[in-house]
């Protein structure tokens, strides 16, 4: 399972991405995938909001993660 | 049949916006264009950049367009977004819409930059002459 | 030094309107353009036939683009009509304004055009198949 | 003295303009200015409002009017 990263999410990984397939432990929610993220990386708690997109679309925390879905990491947006 | 345009591109034209909202139903057409201001609390403003999750972006901005032109029954909608490095003065965004009457136009219109800005995943970084900063990101 | 652009024209150049209102100073341009509609209440339209008293007219425009820009602190505006017959889609009015921010560009947009149709003198006749109207003329 | 006609005012009167130093009356103030009209043209009393502009600014009914002053008869503006 692959995590997309933008903006501020991708400076603090240092990545583009994670890949979940690579260090085993992938999350099965929302809310999972967030407390990974928290705890891996500090920074993200710190930040205004978090938000998560499944399949390209906002995704509360109750929602399943499944392996071939586009997971990404959505940090405050800043359009316009 | 109702037109939206919606595009994420390196580089905005203005100037064809009111040909692509013009039509013999509108009576009014209501643009605003986001533009690159040199000072942002008093710090100037070398260049921004903007990034985005694209697919995600158009679709966001898709639904906007949609629920835009079903509220004020819109004949036209135009969001156009750049990406990439944007100097000072640059245009980095343009909503327009149109409709019989003007009062539908400007609502239309503030609503389709307002929402933009709270949920399409666009990110703006901030070049200043010694930092560089993620608006919005920290409270 | 604030830039004010106040004409009355016999036809209008949307496409250059940007331009004369982009600026270093703002975040966010308003454009409002009134376009001819096909259809008023139901009835088809020929044309429609603009004339003015244009010293006054003149006068007045810039006496709202000077209330705009103390108001809402902007730093440009553009308010220019057309005068003479104008068909099915053409531009008759457009009126901008440029500010740091995007909620004074919007509520000074929609102020110049509210204002410049409350008080402006320049006449508007409506040219039907089988009538003509003066338009607001009677109650 | 000269009274300027425009839109649906020129159409009542039928010209662009009143003389009226040709017809004599000259009248001593917008409100005697109206007063005329209503009388001279019934149509003029038909209208959603009338205003008159002394030297091309909107004049009150108590504006005194005098032999150079530049008058005009503004019917209900439709600009925009």
């Amino acid at each position: 399972m692959e995590v997309l990263l933008f903006g501020i999410a991708k400076d603090i990984v240092g990545e583009s991405k994670i890949d979940f397939a690579k260090s085993g432990d992938m999350p099965r929610s929302v809310a999972a995938l967030r407390d990974l993220l928290n705890k891996t990386y500090p920074e993200f708690a710190k930040l205004s909001s978090l938000a998560v997109a499944v399949n390209s679309e906002y995704a509360l925390d109750d929602v399943t993660l499944r392996s071939g879905d586009e997971i990404a990491i959505i940090p405050p947006v800043s359009g316009g | 049949m109702k037109k939206t345009i919606i595009e994420i591109v390196d580089a905005i034209d203005v100037s064809k916006t009111y040909m692509e909202l013009s039509s013999p139903k509108s009576g009014g057409i209501c643009v605003f264009i986001g533009t690159v201001r040199e000072f942002t609390q008093g710090e100037e403003v070398v260049s921004l950049e903007f990034e985005t999750y694209r697919k995600m972006a158009l679709q966001e901005m898709e639904k906007i367009a949609m629920e835009a032109v079903k509220k004020w029954k819109l004949n036209s909608v135009v969001i156009r977004h750049a990406i990439g490095t944007k100097k000072i003065e640059d245009p980095v965004v343009v909503v327009g819409a149109s409709a019989p009457h003007r009062a539908a136009c400007f609502e239309a219109c503030r609503f389709l930059i307002d929402t933009l800005k709270e949920r399409v995943p666009i990110w703006k970084k901030e070049i200043f002459k010694n930092k560089t900063v993620w608006v919005s990101a920290h409270p």
